[in-house]
C-alpha cells in the first residue's frame, strides 16, 4: 500500500469515526488484508488415508460462509483457502508456500497433523506468519519462546493422560494397567503424558504396552495381548476406528478391566455406538467439546445453533460427526481473533490478539470450559472434565481440569 | 458348383505393412486344398484374415454367407476350425480341457462324448495324457492335440497351418493320414497351409502358389506338381 | 498357553478376512491374469450398497443377495466401460488405470457416505457359540460364507464349461477365440464374478473392521500376500493362505518381535517362501516346452 | 506389450545437430526460470527435478528391465533419512550427503535385487509393494530411532547459496538440483544408450536368449536393482534437502505409488518420459484439489485413466507417435524400425 493510499484510507476512517469506535485506531495491513477482504490460507487432508478429518475444514469454510453472509468481521469478507495436503509433510510445506508466498494469505489457520504441522513450523516462523491453532494437540505448539508465531488450539494429549494418571493414582493405586496405542506422534504424547503423570510408579503400574499402525484391519490380537498380561486396567489411545474395535473385543472375550478412552475417540455416534453402548459402560474419558449424539445435548443452546449451522450451511456433512463441532468452534477461535484485530490486520497484531484471548466462549465447549490465553500461554483451551459413560451419555463428575 | 469357401480379393495388412495384395481362391466341399508359397509370402496370414484375425478387405464367402468383417468366434461357430501357427495349446490347461474347449460352441452333450472316444482313437497317447498338462506335452502330441481340438468342434472346415512345422517326419506322416482318413470318413474339407510342398502335394486334391501376396498359380495337385517353376524352387528336384 | 491358543483363534478369524478378499483376487486372475488393485475399494463400495439397502428397510438377506447382483453388474460395466479401452495397452497402463480406480472408489465412497465408521450388521447370532469366548458367531459364521464361496468358485472353475472358457480366455485369447469363445465378454464376467465375491467379502469383513472407505486398504496387502503364499491359480491355496498370513502375523506379533514390526516381518517370511517355491505353496508348478 | 515398448525404446531419427541445439535451448530456459517466476513456483520446480530422477531411476528398473516396483518410495525414504540424519546429527554438509545416500541405496537396492531375481511379475509386485508399505514402521522402529527421531521425524536447514552468489535459498537449490539432475541424466544416457542398455532391453524381451548370448542375467537384473535404487536415493537426499523435514508420513505407500504412475505416465523406457512424469505427480494432484475439495482423489484418478486412454504408451511415446506421423507427412525419409 502505498503512502498516499494510506492517507487516503485514514481520512476514510476518520470520516467514519463517529459511527464506528474501532476506526479510531489507525488502519494497518499486512499481505493479506485489506478494507474489503481477509485472506486465510488451511491445509487439511483431503485425500488419502486421513480424509476422514477432512470435514473439519469443510465445516470451517462452512461457517465462513455464514460469517461472509452476516457482513463478514468488521465490515470485511473472509476469503478462506483450503488445499488438500493429503497427510503427507512434503505436501503441506508446499501448500503452505503456495498459501503464503502465491496467495498471500494473512495467515495459516488449522493445519492438521503433527508431523505436516513440524514441517512448517520453522518456515512460518522465518516469515512471521501467524500458524493458528494447528489441529493436532502434541505439547509442543505451547512454545511462545522459540515459535512466537505458532499456536495450538485443542487440550494437549500430554496434559488430558495426566488427567488420567492422577485419577488412576487416587482411585486405584495398585492397578495393573495395559496400554493399547497408536505407533506414531499422537500416540506416544499420549503414552509420555499417562508415564510422566503416574510418575516413579509407571514403570510398576502399566504392566504392558502393545502398539498398532493404522494399516492394521484390526486390533483384535493386540487386545488378546493385553488381555493375557493379567491388567486390570486399560488405556485406550486410539483413532475412532480402532477404538470402537477394541471396546468390542474386550467386551466379547469376557475382558473387564476399567478402561480410559483417549478423548479423540469419545464419541457417542463414531465410537461407542458402532462398539454397543453396553459394552462401553463405565469408560472414563475427558470431553470439553458438547457430543452431537450425547442426549444431555439434545436440547443445548449451542449445539441447537450448531444444528441449526450445519442443515443450512453444510448439509452433506455428517451431524453426529464431533469433527464438524470441533471445527466449528476452532473456527470461531479464530474469528474472535479477527474481532479483536479490528483495524490493525497485521501479522504481528493477529498474534498478540491471539495470545490475549480472555474468557473466551464458545457454546458448543462444555459450559464453563473457557479459552485464555497470554503471551507465555499458547495453549487456548487447557480446560477438560472428567466423565464416565453410563451406557447413553457421559456423566461428567469432579473438577475442571487445567486453568 | 458353388464353393465352400470362395475367397475374392483379399487384402491384409500388419500395421502399415502390406501383406496380401488381392488373394482369389476357391475351396470345393469335401477337397483337400494347400496353399504353397515360402516363408513371408503370406500364407499364413491368409489364414488369418478368413478367421479374421487381421484387419482385411475383400470378400470371404462361406457355405453361402458372407463372413469377411465377422468376428472371430462367430466365425468359429459357422464350423470353421483353425489350428494356428505355433499350435495355440493351452498350456496350463490339461490335456482333456484342451480338448473340452474344442467343444465348447457345441451342445450336443451326448455326441461330444463320443467324439472323445473317437479322437482318442485316432490318437491313442493323447488318451494316455489326458490328465496331463497341455504344456508337458512334446511337439508331436502338442500337435496332434491341436488337430484333434479343432476336430471337436466337428467342423465342416478345418484350417491347418504348417502341421508339419519342427516335427520327425515319422510323425507328420502319421498325422497326415489321419487327415487324409478324417477327409475322406468325415466329409471336412481341409486348407492346408505348408512349406513341406511336397508332402503337400501328395495330400491335397486342389493347390494354389503364393508370392509375396498374390496367387500366381493354381491347379490340381498333378497339375502344379508338374509345373517346371514350382518343382525348381519348391520340391527341389 | 491359552492366550496362544487365544492367538491363534484370533489369527485365524483375521485370517478368513484376509481368505475372503484373497479369492476375489483370485477369481479376477483366473478370469484375466490381472490383480487388480481397485477390488478392494470395489469390495467396499458395494457394502456401502448394501448398507444403504439395509438402512432403507430392506431385510438382511435379501440385501445381500441383491448386492451381489448389484456388484456383478458393477464389475461388468467397469469392465466394458473403463477398462475396455486399454485391453491393448501395455500392462503398466492397465496397472495405473486399476491406481485411478481405487482412488475414484476410494474418494467416492467418502464423498457419498462420509468418512465416520458404520456399522455393519452380521447376519449371525449375537451369542457366542459354545459358550466360549474365543471367537464370535460372526467369524465362524464368515468363515463358512468364505468357505461356501471356495467351494462354488472350486466347481465353477474345475466342472463348468464357462469356468474353463475364462481359464482359457485369460491365457491365451487368441486360441481361445479360435474355438469360439467370445474372450470380450469372459473379461468382463471375471470381473463381474470378481467384483460379486469382492462383495461378499465386503459384507463379511465390515461387522468386524467397521465400514468406512478405508476399509480395504490395510487388508488388500495381506489378501495380496495371502493369494499369492497359497498359489494365485488355486482357490483353496489363496485360502489356506489367508489362515497362514492371519495367524504368522498374530503370533509373530504377540511374541516373536512385536506389534510394530509384525508386518514387516510376515512379509519378509512370505517373501522368502515365494523366492524358494515361486508358485506358492500351493500353486500348481507350470512347466512349457519351449 | 513387447513390441510397443521396443519401439519406444528404439533411438529416435533426428539429426544430432537439431538435436542437440534443441537441448542447449531447453537447458537456458530451464537455467532462467528461477528468474522469471516466484520463488515458490521455483520449489515446485525443484521438486519437478528430484522426482524426474526418482522416475528415470524407476524407469531404468522398470521400463528398461522389466522389473516392476511398487515400492521406491522406500529407497527415496532411505535416501532422505540419510542426508537428513548425517546433516542433524552429525553436522555434514548438505551437498556431501548425496554421494551417500546415493551408495547406500545402491548397496541396499543391489542387496534387495538379489532374492527378488527369482520373483517376477506379481511376486515382484508383492514383494516390492511390502518394501513400500513397511519402510515407514521401520524408520519408527524403537531401536534406531535416536538417529531417524522416530514418530516425530527430523527437521533440517535449508542451505544457503555459496561464495556470496546472489540467489535466494530457492534459487540456489534449484540450481543445485538442477546440476545434480544434470549428471545424474548424464550417467542414464550413457547407461542406457550403450552395452548395459542394450543388455537391459534383451533381458526384459528374450530372457533366453539374453543368457544364450552370454548376458549374466541374474547380475544385471541386481545391478538394475542397484542403480535405479541410487538414482532414487540422490533424489531422495536432494527431496530432503528442499523439504527441509523427514517423517514416516512422508514415505507412505501413496508415494511408490505415485512414483509408478509417473513413470508410466511420462513413457515407459523413455529417458523424456521421466520429465512429463514428474510434472505430472507434481501438478495434477493439485489441479484434482482445484476442482473439487468434495473427492480430489476420485479427480485425480479421471485424470490418471483420461491419460492412459489417449496417451496408452505415455507422454513420451505419444510425443514420438506424434513426431513419426508428422515425418511421414512430410515424407521425410522413410519408415525406420527398430
Amino acid at each position: 500500500m502505498s503512502a498516499k493510499q494510506l492517507v487516503v484510507s485514514a481520512g476514510v476512517s476518520i470520516g467514519l469515526a463517529l459511527a464506528a469506535p474501532y476506526a479510531l485506531a489507525q488502519k494497518k495491513y499486512d499481505a493479506g488484508a485489506s478494507d474489503t477482504e481477509i485472506k486465510i490460507g488451511n491445509t487439511m487432508p483431503y485425500s488419502g488415508p486421513a480424509s476422514a478429518y477432512g470435514t473439519i475444514g469443510k465445516a470451517a469454510a462452512a461457517y465462513i460462509k455464514k460469517i461472509n453472509e452476516e457482513g463478514g468481521v468488521n465490515g470485511r469478507k473472509i476469503n478462506f483457502i483450503s488445499v488438500d495436503d493429503g497427510y503427507s509433510p512434503p505436501k503441506t510445506v508446499e501448500m503452505a508456500r503456495k498459501l503464503v508466498e502465491q496467495d498471500q494469505v494473512l495467515l495459516l489457520w488449522g493445519p492438521l497433523g503433527t508431523p505436516s504441522n513440524t514441517a512448517i513450523q520453522k518456515y512460518m516462523n522465518a516469515k512471521k506468519v501467524p500458524q493458528l491453532h494447528v489441529y493436532t494437540g502434541a505439547t509442543k505448539w505451547n512454545d511462545p519462546k522459540n515459535f512466537p508465531w505458532t499456536m495450538g488450539w485443542q487440550p494437549s494429549y500430554q496434559a488430558e493422560a495426566r488427567i488420567y494418571a492422577a485419577h488412576l493414582l487416587k482411585t486405584k493405586p495398585d492397578a495393573k494397567v495395559a496400554i493399547l496405542y497408536q505407533n506414531d506422534d499422537y500416540g506416544k504424547d499420549y503414552l509420555k503424558g499417562f508415564k510422566d503423570g503416574l510418575g516413579a510408579k509407571a514403570a510398576t503400574m502399566i504392566i504392558k504396552e502393545v502398539s498398532y499402525e493404522t494399516s492394521d484391519p484390526t486390533v483384535d490380537s493386540q487386545i488378546v495381548q493385553l488381555q493375557g498380561s493379567g491388567a486390570d486396567v486399560f488405556f485406550n489411545i486410539t483413532t475412532p476406528k480402532f477404538a470402537a474395535q477394541a471396546i468390542r473385543k474386550a467386551y466379547d472375550i469376557g475382558w473387564k478391566p476399567v478402561q480410559y478412552l483417549n478423548s479423540v475417540s469419545a464419541s457417542i455416534g463414531s465410537v461407542l455406538k458402532p462398539a454397543g453402548v453396553e459394552k462401553a459402560v463405565g469408560i472414563f474419558s475427558v470431553e470439553y467439546l458438547k457430543d452431537p449424539q450425547d442426549p444431555a445435548f439434545a436440547n443445548d443452546k449451542g449445539m441447537n445453533e450448531w444444528r441449526e449451522f450445519m442443515k443450512k450451511y453444510y448439509p452433506e456433512g455428517n451431524i453426529t460427526d464431533v469433527f464438524n463441532v470441533s471445527g466449528y468452534a476452532s473456527i470461531q477461535t479464530l474469528i474472535q481473533v479477527l474481532k479483536q484485530c479490528g483495524d490493525n490486520l497485521t501479522r504481528e497484531n493477529v498474534m498478540k490478539q491471539a495470545a490475549n484471548l480472555k474468557n473466551f466462549e464458545v457454546n458448543v465447549l462444555l459450559d464453563g470450559i473457557k479459552i485464555n490465553t497470554s503471551p507465555t500461554d499458547f495453549a487456548p483451551i487447557e480446560q477438560e472434565q472428567m466423565a464416565k459413560f453410563d451406557g447413553k451419555e457421559w456423566v461428567r463428575f469432579g473438577e475442571t481440569f487445567g486453568k | 458348383m458353388a464353393a465352400l469357401l470362395q475367397v475374392a480379393g483379399l487384402h491384409a495388412a500388419y500395421g502399415l505393412t502390406r501383406v496380401l495384395h488381392g488373394i482369389d481362391f476357391a475351396l470345393e466341399e469335401g477337397s483337400i486344398t494347400a496353399l504353397l508359397g515360402a516363408n513371408g509370402a503370406g500364407k499364413t496370414t491368409t489364414l488369418r484374415a478368413l478367421c479374421s484375425m487381421v484387419k482385411v478387405e475383400g470378400e470371404v464367402h462361406f457355405d453361402g454367407a458372407r463372413i469377411d468383417g465377422r468376428a472371430t468366434e462367430d466365425i468359429v461357430r459357422l464350423g470353421i476350425a483353425h489350428v494356428p501357427d505355433g499350435r495355440g495349446t493351452f498350456t496350463h490347461l490339461t490335456t482333456e480341457e484342451n480338448l473340452r474347449l474344442g467343444a465348447y460352441v457345441r451342445r450336443d452333450k451326448s455326441s461330444i462324448a463320443q467324439d472323445f472316444e473317437r479322437i482318442y482313437g485316432y490318437f491313442p497317447r493323447l488318451k494316455e495324457r489326458r490328465h496331463q498338462q497341455a504344456g508337458t506335452l512334446s511337439g508331436g502330441e502338442q500337435q496332434m492335440l491341436a488337430v484333434s481340438r479343432a476336430l471337436m468342434l466337428r467342423p465342416k472346415l478345418l484350417l491347418l497351418d504348417e502341421p508339419s512345422f519342427g516335427l520327425a517326419p515319422l510323425i507328420v506322416r502319421e498325422i497326415f493320414a489321419i487327415m487324409r482318413e478324417i477327409n475322406k470318413t468325415e466329409k471336412v474339407s481341409i486348407l492346408l497351409v505348408e512349406q513341406n510342398a511336397a508332402m503337400a502335394l501328395d495330400l491335397a486334391d486342389h493347390a494354389y502358389l503364393i508370392e509375396t501376396g498374390r496367387v500366381v498359380l493354381s491347379g490340381t495337385s498333378e497339375d502344379i506338381k508338374k509345373d517346371e517353376a514350382v518343382r525348381r524352387s519348391y520340391l527341389g528336384y | 498357553m491359552e492366550t496362544f491358543l487365544h492367538q491363534v483363534i484370533a489369527g485365524l478369524a483375521t485370517g478368513g478376512i484376509y481368505a475372503s478378499v484373497a479369492l476375489a483376487l483370485v477369481m479376477i486372475y483366473q478370469a484375466t491374469h490381472h490383480v487388480n488393485f481397485a477390488q478392494g475399494e470395489i469390495a467396499m463400495f458395494s457394502t456401502y450398497i448394501a448398507w444403504s439397502l439395509i438402512q432403507a428397510g430392506m431385510p438382511y438377506w435379501v440385501a445381500f443377495f441383491l448386492t451381489i447382483v448389484i456388484a456383478f453388474v458393477l464389475g461388468v460395466l467397469v469392465e466394458r466401460i473403463i477398462v475396455r479401452p486399454v485391453e491393448q495397452a501395455p500392462v503398466l497402463s492397465v496397472v495405473v488405470v486399476f491406481i485411478g480406480l481405487l482412488v475414484i472408489f476410494n474418494s467416492l465412497a467418502g464423498w457419498i457416505y462420509t468418512y465416520t465408521i458404520k456399522t455393519f450388521p452380521s447376519p449371525f447370532p449375537e451369542k457366542p457359540p459354545f459358550g466360549t469366548h474365543l471367537v464370535s458367531s460372526h467369524e465362524i459364521g464368515a468363515v463358512g460364507v468364505t468357505l461356501v464361496v471356495l467351494a462354488l468358485l472350486y466347481s465353477f472353475f474345475r466342472f463348468t464349461p464357462l469356468g474353463l472358457a475364462m481359464r482359457a480366455a485369460a491365457q491365451n485369447p487368441e486360441s481361445s477365440r479360435l474355438v469360439g469363445i467370445r474372450v470380450g465378454w469372459m473379461l468382463a464376467l471375471g470381473w463381474g464374478l470378481a467384483s460379486a465375491i469382492g462383495a461378499i467379502a465386503g459384507m463379511m469383513v465390515a461387522p468386524i473392521v467397521f465400514l468406512d472407505p478405508n476399509m480395504m486398504s490395510g487388508i488388500l496387502l495381506y489378501a495380496f500376500a495371502a493369494a499369492l503364499v497359497g498359489g494365485i491359480d488355486n482357490p483353496g491355496g489363496a485360502v489356506l493362505g489367508g489362515f497362514i498370513v492371519g495367524v504368522l502375523e498374530n503370533v509373530l506379533g504377540a511374541y516373536v518381535i512385536g506389534n510394530d514390526l509384525k508386518l514387516s516381518v510376515a512379509l519378509v517370511l512370505i517373501i522368502g517362501v515365494l523366492v524358494i517355491r515361486p508358485s506358492g505353496l500351493f500353486g500348481r508348478v507350470h512347466v512349457t516346452r519351449v | 506389450m513387447t513390441t510397443e515398448i521396443a519401439l519406444s525404446a528404439a533411438p529416435a531419427a533426428r539429426p544430432a545437430r537439431s538435436r542437440l541445439a534443441g537441448l542447449a535451448v531447453l537447458f537456458i530456459v530451464v537455467c532462467a526460470l528461477p528468474f522469471l517466476v516466484s520463488s515458490y513456483t521455483t520449489f515446485q520446480l525443484t521438486l519437478v527435478i528430484v522426482y524426474s530422477i526418482v522416475l528415470l531411476g524407476l524407469n531404468i528398473l522398470t521400463g528398461y528391465n522389466g522389473q516392476i516396483s511398487l515400492g521406491h518410495g522406500a529407497f527415496y525414504a532411505i535416501g532422505a533419512y540419510v542426508a537428513a540424519i548425517l546433516m542433524d546429527k552429525y553436522g555434514v554438509p548438505y551437498w556431501a550427503t548425496i554421494p551417500v545416500s546415493g551408495a547406500l541405496c545402491l548397496v541396499v537396492g543391489f542387496l534387495f535385487g538379489l532374492p527378488a531375481l527369482r520373483l517376477e511379475g506379481l511376486y515382484l509386485a508383492l514383494a516390492t509393494f511390502a518394501l513400500g508399505v513397511s519402510m515407514p514402521q521401520l524408520i519408527k522402529y524403537k531401536g534406531i530411532d535416536t538417529w531417524t527421531g522416530g514418530v516425530q521425524g527430523i527437521t533440517i536447514l535449508k542451505p544457503d547459496p555459496p561464495f556470496g552468489l546472489p540467489l535466494n535459498q530457492d534459487q540456489w537449490l534449484f540450481y543445485f538440483c538442477l546440476a545434480v539432475a544434470a549428471v545424474m541424466f548424464w550417467l542414464g544416457w550413457n547407461l542406457l544408450r550403450g552395452r548395459v542398455g542394450r543388455a537391459l532391453i534383451a533381458i526384459r524381451d528374450q530372457p533366453i536368449a539374453a543368457e544364450a548370448m552370454g548376458v549374466n542375467n541374474a547380475m544385471y537384473k541386481s545391478l538394475a536393482f542397484g542403480v535405479s535404487a541410487m538414482f532414487t536415493g540422490v533424489a531422495g537426499a536432494l527431496g530432503a534437502i528442499a523439504v527441509q523435514f523427514v517423517a514416516p508420513d512422508s514415505f507412505s505407500i501413496f508415494l511408490s505409488i505415485s512414483f509408478l504412475v509417473g513413470v508410466v505416465i511420462g513413457g515407459i523406457a523413455s529417458i523424456s518420459g521421466a520429465i512429463w512424469g514428474a510434472l505430472f505427480i507434481q501438478f495434477v494432484p493439485n489441479i484434482a484439489d482445484q476442482i473439487s475439495k468434495a473427492a480430489p482423489w476420485a479427480i485425480y484418478g479421471v485424470f490418471l485413466i483420461g491419460f492412459m486412454y489417449v496417451m496408452p504408451v505415455g507422454v513420451a511415446g505419444a510425443i514420438r507417435i506424434f513426431w513419426a506421423r508428422m515425418k511421414r507427412k512430410a515424407g521425410s525419409s522413410p519408415q525406420r524400425s527398430g
